[in-house]
């Protein structure tokens, strides 16, 4: 293991603070993530220097913020290797995103068409459908996945000619299993379904190639990789992008308007209502350059190391029921029968160690798996292996305060 | 319900805890001395909505004093519900009205354990009971 | 004039810059508005000891968040005088808190119905409301204000028994000029119809009281009154927000989830899905408090004097038409027959000055005064009468440079 | 569209521009060399959409040199309108196809008279001589 977290944590200040007199432990990654120098002082830079509202103006501030701001669209373009920049439409996360294609597709379902999702996903992927199913009498079924990620054999009588859109997860945000992501969208296609994939638990671990995955739509959040709040990415193929009806209306998005009518925007505009989160998207432009600055197979490979490594430890622990994977996965998800995660989650809090316990907003998942929620520990670049190894010894800490008798 | 400790003693207890990891080990160790549910009491509408954790309550208002019972599927939980049961306990439901049940519990120092979305939780409660 | 914009200019370093060599002028604060310290120390401050998601964690950074994100809404509710804090509904900008109003009512309007906006509005308080007429059968009315923000007197033939939103703006953002919003509500409640409030051009300036005003919703942009981008509010009453049907659909917002149906949370959350912008919310907080420590009045008092002192000079140039009123408005938007604003607002750029020229997102208010866009300068609090003056110096230079012959 | 300067004293007189105010100046001046289109030629069809102010151009293609006329509403698109047209004047379209008309215009210095918003209407421009 080549990779020293230790010289990354400089850019992570937040990191080096006491939490109830112990350590911060920051191991709540999958939530969001922690923001380098270089975004903070993106951020900064640009209230500094070239604040100014975009495209309107023709002045010196806001010819920089417009420049700035269309570069950080070609930024992000070239992260996701997006063909071109107008393929970006900027949200203000995966959520807002996957709600602009379930609204912009309304106009093309009809009573009996099919909705496909898996059951991974996390809720974001699930209701915007279920409302829309619920509009306009299509059906939401759901792609049933096992807690490895992968399906059963009878798969294809899920995908049908009436599956008008196929909507699925890249990561499982609660158990940090891949989907067969590859697979379903060749299925998905050859019944000419529309095609989403919720990138949010991917883009800060996995170099995302959207052409390669060749799915119609591709959405995730900024700040759960590195970037600021409150932006997000829309990304579509040219055509996708443009049967959408656009889903807010107002300022920008518009060429002409009379009372009588209104006349859109070419794209990436004509679904970029009112004025953007300028800020956002020069911060989130930062996020990407810092990955890209990275050796991204390493920060992976460590992640991922990290993730192995409490596998392995708590695996041995009899009481210790892990719904995660072995291997390839940068989080670990658990539970410990009788104890709640809410207790266990309580006693790590007090020791400066920051999971996740509950849901993980996928109830209809927690179902499947048996549970009333699970306890998550996910991982970033600049965790250590102490780190890793004091969430064990503290877990088991907990347990033996928690079991009775 | 006759076996809850004196509220005096809880709060003693509670505020002379230094750490969070000290208010957790007393909430735990208060939460044993709750009397449980049973599975059927534990209904729909026992339910209080707002929790973090899943909470019951159970209230038989009589004349002079009422009966109050509680639960909750976490430890730290019922360890707060002892607390606030053993302060209501033996009250009516008059004087349990005129009480600051949410001043009393702040006092209690029980930190972030009554942070913003827990809050929440407690503040309804703290309603149902004032019902 | 008592007040002195040098002082409070410390907390605006972007302001002292050069621009082509000359001394930046901004003066298009209509647009956006530029952040003191205090703002990006609050976004600083976020990111450097308390980022984490909010509400769904239990651990040291999130409760930290949680607090100060529910703090944020407080401070907000304040500002405006709002009852209470859950009903303060973060957004985007005004342009989403618009269109959730706007969507979110659909379900109550019948083919017949009518929604009525006045003919001063930006595109942001017209296209949504016009495609929710086109989606519903309901018709889009148009009450006619003249630009001196006053109504004719047949104003009452336009509020009906049919007339179920009313919705207009405070201040009109293309000339700067008061609607008669009170008389107008009262109009508009004697019929029952939702009143909604555009404030996005008021709230930098004014002191806002929607108790007061007593309409169902307000609704403003933080980064037009010295917050972030990516922010702003929907304030609502309690029944208002009710009825609204949750625009968009996810984590957050939601009790309970399975396939089958999905049970909503309470305000405010059921109308936020996803995770929140919190850094935004937190910057728009500050922004708050910056205006609140200042002495308001003097404030205003100030920014008006700076309008009336380019009006007084510029209304003796005989070449100049003035579309904003003389008094009472922090911004001057004007045309020069023959001349193109937008070669004026090139010449004026060249010396540093920054204006908006152009149409201001309201083509049926340019129809109405019969220009193709107008020149705004618009005030905020740190300009200076020095900078008043260049603006009309410039112009008039720009005015000899640009008359033919 | 006889009395066009030449383009490669344009070019000259533009890259000689030291600051924004005098590419303005100079742009201005140019403008006045334009022949402009009448009220009849400015249709909605002759429209080249995606520029903030209104452009519009009308190309006659010949088999030996075409006829192009162009107008604007803003004086410093007119000079800017100045500047391609000597450059594509008595070339056929085969020829104007093949230039880099997008790096020529890049060359003459104009700065932020050619930014993000309004380059892009510079690029529709372009594409509609290169049609
Ligand atoms: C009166 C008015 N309404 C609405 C808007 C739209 O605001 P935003 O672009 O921040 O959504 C603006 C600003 O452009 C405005 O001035
Ligand atoms: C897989 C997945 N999808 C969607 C979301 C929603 O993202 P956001 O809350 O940033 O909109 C999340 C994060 O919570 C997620 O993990």
């Amino acid at each position: 293991m080549a990779f020293d977290p230790h010289s990354l944590r400089q850019d992570f200040p937040i990191l080096s603070q006491q939490a109830y007199d112990h350590p911060l432990v920051y191991l709540d990654n999958a939530a969001t993530t922690q923001k380098p120098l270089s975004v903070l002082d993106a951020i900064q830079d640009y209230y500094r220097s070239f604040n100014a509202n975009v495209h309107r103006g023709a002045h010196y501030l806001s010819d920089k913020a417009t420049t700035r701001f269309e570069q950080a669209r070609d930024t992000v373009a070239d992260f996701i290797n997006a063909p071109e920049q107008s393929h970006i439409i900027w949200s203000k996360g995966t959520t807002e995103a996957i709600n602009m294609v379930a609204y912009g597709l309304e106009h093309l379902l009809e009573k009996g068409d099919e909705i496909l999702i898996t059951s991974l996903e996390h809720h974001a992927n699930l209701v915007p459908w279920q409302q829309l199913a619920f509009r306009t009498g299509a059906r939401l079924r759901v792609l049933p996945l096992t807690s490895e990620g992968e399906w059963e054999d009878e798969y294809a009588s899920y995908f049908t000619d009436r599956t008008r859109i196929f909507a699925a997860t890249q990561v499982s945000n609660a158990i940090g299993v891949h989907t067969p992501l590859q697979a379903m969208l060749t299925q998905a296609k050859q019944h000419n379904a529309f095609t989403l994939v919720d990138g949010a638990q991917a883009v800060a671990h996995y170099p995302i190639d959207v052409q390669a995955l060749d799915c119609d739509f591709y959405v995730f959040s900024g700040h759960k990789m590195y970037g600021p709040t409150g932006i997000g990415v829309l990304y579509g193929k040219a055509h996708a992008l443009e049967v959408l009806i656009p889903y807010q209306t107002g300022g920008e998005m518009v060429q002409h308007v009379t009372y009588q009518s209104t006349q859109f925007n070419t794209l990436p505009y004509r679904l970029e209502a009112g004025t953007p989160h300028i800020e956002g998207a020069i911060g989130l432009a930062a996020a990407c350059k810092f990955l890209t600055q990275q050796d991204r197979h390493a920060l992976l490979a460590w992640e991922q190391s990290l993730a192995h490594h409490v596998y392995t430890r708590l695996h041995k622990e009899s009481q210790v029921a892990i719904y995660s994977p072995e291997t390839h996965t940068t989080l670990v998800s658990l539970s410990v029968p009788n104890i709640h995660t809410l207790d266990l989650n309580a006693y790590l809090d007090s020791q400066g160690i920051a999971v996740r316990a509950g849901s993980h907003c996928a109830h209809p998942l927690m179902a499947q798996l048996g549970v009333a929620g699970t306890l998550r520990a996910s991982f970033a670049c600049y965790n250590t292996l102490e780190e890793a190894d004091r969430f064990c010894d503290v877990l088991l800490e907990a347990i033996d305060l928690l079991t009775d008798e | 319900m006759t076996d809850l400790p004196l509220y005096n003693s809880i709060k003693q207890q509670l505020r002379a805890c230094r750490s969070k990891e000290e208010t957790f080990k007393a909430l735990v160790a208060l939460s044993k001395r709750l009397t449980r549910l049973t599975a059927e009491e534990k209904t729909e509408e026992n339910r209080v909505k707002g929790c973090e954790s899943a909470v019951w309550l159970i209230i038989d208002n009589k004349d002079d004093t009422s009966s109050i019972k509680a639960d909750s599927d976490t430890k730290l939980m019922r360890g707060v519900l002892v607390a606030i049961l053993s302060l209501v306990q033996g009250k009516t439901k008059t004087e349990r009205q005129k009480m600051d049940l949410k001043a009393e519990l702040e006092s209690l120092n029980l930190g972030s354990y009554l942070t913003q979305s827990r809050a929440n939780g407690i503040l309804a409660i703290i309603e149902k009971i004032k019902k």
